[in-house]
């Protein structure tokens, strides 16, 4: 159990370094959602239920909607800006 | 065997330290600010990793009593989940809160550098 | 009090429940009913707290949420806190009185100010004022947190209200993420002390670092790490970038909030916890290396934060660097660890709470009339609005601790206790501060309203002219009289508060009892019944040289920057290339960028926890 | 500061850091005497105090339910905050993207995928509402369940059903319900003062053990942050949709 317990806890380390050092938000979101999954079960393994059932549903749903939907916004409008330079081109 | 327990304690408060430094790097080197908040999340992550090794009592179930863990009888620490109950909401605000202005700030300045946005010298 | 279960936690519970009627219900209400509801909330605040002020000079109140009292646990046999208490002491209920008399002030202000507001406009505001009252009232570690949160949440939404501007999302970004940082590391430090003593109740935690002692080490630095929250938001050197972008583009009734008493509540924050968790355990060795590393922090604090002050151009920007500079001030006051000084602090507070509101309210209206708080675009625009120039001089005069406001008072206090320690030289420090800043503040009002000086000066060149919108809508050559009273009264109560000798006593005895930290845990834990610190007679008032130096220094100062061609064209010369050449290197350490600032904050935390151990030894 | 002299910074203060928390770490954990008060205290008083099974929900809700109210303030704030940075400029200048650029748009769901999508709505709803409700008996409470059920009218737009969807997110029952959920909190806390107790004092019957009912307010204010939980990342969320389905016209 000790030694599950420890690479659970290194797990977490190592996930938490790839999402730093992930510079493309779009693919660091997958790292954000792969964080969450190991907290999740590093609560689970750490006895912790009710934390790990928050940390699914925001890990899950919340925060990777939210990013998603920001990072959406954001292509849009860069897309938006740049028909706008297109059309000032022309 | 407390050696083991101790172990785990250790490893636990390394790998939050480590979380908080490498968190706070990704703020200190980022270059897009969906990526500075992403890297917020770390930096809470650690004091998620902080709270847990703190609630840990190696061998004893989560503080939920059922039919085969009795009522009253010793758990890992259920103060400490309920911290960590507001941690995980603070989180989920602080991110929701940070895209919001992250999402204002490409539309007014086009960019979301921070490097790049910063008219606020001196 | 009969009252007392719904009155001791009304200032928190009540604008909590308003604003989220008013969220809920408030898209359906006129818009003169919310400010209306808001205002008296407010009124309701400022009451109950004044009554909390007068109930906990009998003795500190201690009331337990969900009447969980402290249970007599069978391990041990003692008594152990199993639910959150507010302990409420006369200086931490007259904070939340402050909450209450700015936040009035604010919202009056805005009752005409703001032309577009919705309801979530009062509830933040709302959230804001709660959060504010919890900071001041609480007894738990964690609890603490929460409010920390809370506030800072809010905070940011009020920073970022007009998010059609690139500035105040700025402002909200830099706040936003180092408060969060800084909060972060706070509850790292909360969870640290929680794995030592099992306990979250600041005297218990207090008790059980006493009886079961960690070492001086542990201690200094979990002191350190439990304050890094509110060291960034009462913006020590170097956690203070923040606070300029912030408040220089907030709406201006929530820059009232701000700069009068958000970032005050940092610092009492930070007493609290030291006297109450920290002060039983740390020796004198330990208090040594705290007294040492916070007067440095304020030196510094005092110092940047005033020449900073001196070469802005933007009103509220240059009210901003002089809160960073107060502050410092006021740290040192707190880090002298003495019952006169920490007095003396607190008189300084109110007065500077005050005087900043209505310097704030001041930069609001010239904002309403002029469209620009811009100290080159407005030379000379405003000879008609003389009233706010009065407003401002009067202003920069009660900074510089001036009689009869209750900055003098507090500093006066402050002075006698450097004196005590045989450390006149930071006299010298807050002297060269006060008049920085107050000098700063003649300079801008002669200029603008009397148009005096010239058109570009050297100190100034460079400070970022930031475009300001109005904050208002229709009429805009005439100064509603709902704009003028806030203000004014701000600065009258600023300056009649401390006159009486009864005020200064009371303080007195407030800060006597605030650091008595064993009998705080007795009658916290034991329910023993507190007997309050006497009353002695007020020192007498001495008239420390420093007074009438800080004021001619200010004139000096103002006068100088306003006509350098009387120091000779060569003279001149020099001195404006020697302030650009040294304001350049400051200026870009003010970068606006928050990873920057981030990196700052690690430095600053590893700088001061360093010291702390170094000087220990 | 350029990014070199940033990262000398910081890698200074890292150092630093990592000092100082290895020195308080050795002095951790504490005397087990004293680690462990609070924990023993709760686990040992709640089942008999308060008849419910999750004490973690007693902790939550009960013992420091002081905590949470100010936790539910902080969603409450940060879900208003968010909506005050998202709203449009002004109203009348967003307008919905062409029908092309919205994604789904064009292709309608057939019905056994519409009977599908309200299939997994109803299911979604009663687990949450599950999970709301048996948060004093089993791991769970409002927030996780007020989550839940706020995903279940995502199905909805997933569902490629946007008009329903919007709809459903622009009531302003949602929005009353999000405050309604937070006052709720303190309502049911300022019971207490009627029999001349402290605020948040549980003073209703506590029930059966194992049964919903038990634990006095703790199920009721579980209920209420569900709500506020469930309309304040409708909003939260409908917000940032808003923001990603229209574009704001400049000038």
């Amino acid at each position: 159990m000790t030694i599950f317990l420890l690479a659970i806890l290194l797990m977490v380390a190592v996930a938490g370094t790839a999402v730093v050092f992930t510079r493309d938000p779009a693919n660091q979101t997958v790292g954000v959602g792969f964080l969450g999954m190991v907290l999740a079960i590093m609560f689970m393994a750490f006895n912790e239920a009710d934390v790990s059932l928050s940390q699914i549903v925001i890990g899950a749903v919340g925060l990777p909607l939210m990013i998603l939907l920001a990072l959406a916004k954001l292509r849009r409008d860069a897309d938006v800006a740049e028909k706008e330079q297109n059309g000032k081109k022309r | 065997m407390p050696g083991m327990n101790h172990l785990i304690t250790y490893t636990g408060l390394g790998v939050a330290a480590w979380m908080f430094l490498v968190g706070l790097y990704g703020i200190v080197t980022s270059r897009h600010l969906v990526h500075l908040c992403l890297c917020l999340t770390v930096v809470q992550a650690s004091t998620y990793v902080l709270l847990t090794v703190i609630g840990y009592r190696p061998g004893l179930p989560a503080p939920i009593f059922t039919d085969w863990v009795q009522a009253g009888s010793l758990a890992v620490d259920p103060v400490v989940q309920a911290l960590m109950l507001t941690d995980v909401v603070v989180e989920a605000t602080v991110v929701a809160l940070l895209l919001a202005i992250t999402v204002k700030i490409h539309k007014r300045t086009g960019s979301t550098d921070p490097a790049a946005i910063n008219v606020m010298r001196g | 009090m009969p009252w007392s279960n719904i009155l001791t936690p009304a200032p928190i519970v009540l604008p909590l429940l308003v604003g989220a009627f008013l969220a809920g219900v408030g898209g359906y209400l006129p818009r003169r009913l919310l400010d209306g509801i808001a205002l008296l909330t407010s009124a309701a605040v400022l009451v109950v707290s004044c009554m909390l002020v007068h109930a906990s000079a009998h003795g500190t109140i201690v009331h337990w949420l969900g009447n969980w009292r402290p249970a007599l646990l069978p391990q041990t046999g003692k008594f152990f806190p199993v639910g959150i208490c507010l302990a409420i002491d006369p200086i931490g209920a007259g904070m939340s009185a402050m909450v209450g008399l700015l936040s009035m002030a604010a919202f009056a202000f805005s009752w005409l100010y703001f032309e577009q507001v919705r309801s979530l406009y009062h509830t933040l505001m709302l959230a804001f004022v709660a959060a504010m009252c919890g900071l001041c009232l609480t007894g738990d570690l964690f609890n603490l947190f929460v409010w920390f949160e809370l506030m800072t949440a809010a905070a940011v939404g009020l920073c970022g209200y007009k998010s059609e501007e690139s500035w105040p999302l700025l402002g909200a970004l830099n706040f936003a993420v180092v408060n969060t940082v800084g909060a972060f590391l706070s509850l790292s430090g909360v969870a640290l002390l929680y794995a030592r003593t099992g306990s979250l109740n600041m005297a218990e935690v207090g008790r059980s670092l006493a009886s079961h002692p960690p070492g001086s080490a542990f201690l200094l630095i979990v002191f350190l790490f439990v304050s890094a929250g509110f060291l960034v938001k009462m913006a020590v050197v170097p956690f203070q970038f923040w606070l300029a972008d912030a408040h220089a583009v907030a709406p201006t009734p929530v820059c009232v909030l701000f700069s009068g008493v958000m970032v005050e509540l940092g610092l009492y924050a930070v007493a609290r916890v030291h006297w109450v968790v920290f002060a039983p355990s740390l020796g004198t060795a330990g208090e040594q290396a705290v007294r040492d590393v916070f007067l440095l922090m304020g030196t510094l604090g005092g110092v940047i934060g005033a020449v900073y002050c001196f070469s802005q151009r933007h009103l509220k920007r240059l009210l901003a660097f002089s809160t960073i500079s107060h502050v410092g001030l006021m740290v040192m006051g707190f880090a002298l660890l003495d019952p006169g000084a920490l007095s003396g602090t607190a008189v300084y507070m109110v007065g500077h709470g005050m005087i900043k509101g209505s310097l704030f309210l001041g930069a609001g209206i010239l904002l309403h009339r002029c469209g620009s708080v811009d100290e080159y675009d407005l030379r000379g625009q405003c000879g008609n609005l003389w009233l706010l120039g009065i407003i401002l001089v009067i202003g920069a005069v009660g900074l510089a601790g001036m009689p009869p406001f209750a900055t003098f008072y507090g500093q006066d206090l402050i002075h006698d206790a450097f004196a005590r320690a045989h450390r006149e030289s930071l006299s010298a420090v807050a002297v060269i501060a006060e008049a920085l800043t107050a000098g700063a503040i003649l300079r801008f009002s002669a200029r603008v309203f009397l148009g005096w000086g010239e058109r570009q000066e050297a100190s100034s060149r460079g400070s970022p002219h930031v475009p300001m919108d109005s904050e208002t809508a229709g009429q805009h050559d005439k100064t509603p009289f709902g704009m003028w009273l806030p203000a004014v009264l701000l600065l009258a109560l600023a300056s009649g508060v401390a006159v009486s000798g009864q005020f200064r006593q009371a303080t007195d005895a407030a800060s006597r009892h605030f650091q008595q930290s064993e009998k705080l845990a007795a009658v916290t834990l034991e329910s023993m019944n507190d007997v309050p610190s006497p009353r002695t007679s007020p020192a007498p008032v001495q008239f420390h040289i420093e007074t009438p130096v800080t004021l001619a220094l200010a004139l000096g100062i103002a006068a100088l920057a306003l006509f350098p061609r009387v120091l000779g064209e060569r003279l001149n010369w020099v001195l404006g290339r020697g302030l650009i050449a040294a304001m350049r290197p400051l200026r870009r350490l003010q970068s606006g960028n928050v990873s920057d600032y981030v990196a700052w904050f690690a430095f600053g935390i590893a700088g001061y926890g360093g010291l702390l151990l170094w000087w220990h030894r | 500061m350029n990014r070199p002299l940033r990262e000398i910074f910081f890698f200074a203060g890292a150092i630093g850091f990592a000092l100082l928390w290895t020195a308080v770490s050795v002095r951790l954990p504490g005397p087990a005497d004293l680690r462990d008060r609070y924990s023993l205290a709760i686990l040992a008083r709640t089942f008999p105090e308060r008849n419910i099974t999750d004490t973690v929900s007693a902790v939550n809700f009960d013992y420091r339910g002081f905590d949470t109210v100010g936790e539910e303030f902080i969603l409450f704030a940060s879900v208003l905050g968010s909506m005050v940075l998202l709203r449009q400029a002004e109203e009348k200048n967003a307008k919905p993207l062409p029908d092309a650029i919205t994604p789904g748009r064009d292709v309608g769901p057939s019905d056994a995928m519409r009977l599908w999508i309200l299939a997994m709505v109803g299911v979604k709803i009663a687990f949450g509402i599950y999970i709301v409700d048996h948060g004093q008996l089993s791991p769970g409470g409002g927030f996780q369940g007020g989550v839940i059920l706020a995903s279940a009218a995502l199905i909805i737009y997933l569902g490629h059903n946007f008009d329903t969807f919007k709809r459903i997110m622009t009531h302003p029952l949602v929005e009353i319900a999000e405050a309604a959920g937070a006052a709720g909190f303190v309502i049911v806390g300022m019971i207490a003062w009627f029999w001349h107790q402290p605020f948040l004092t549980n003073t209703l019957p506590m029930g059966k053990s194992n049964e919903m009912t038990s634990g006095g307010t703790i199920p009721i204010i579980s209920a209420s942050v569900g709500i506020e939980v469930a309309g304040g990342f409708v909003l939260l969320l409908f917000a940032f949709l808003q923001e990603t389905l229209t574009v704001e016209e400049e000038h």
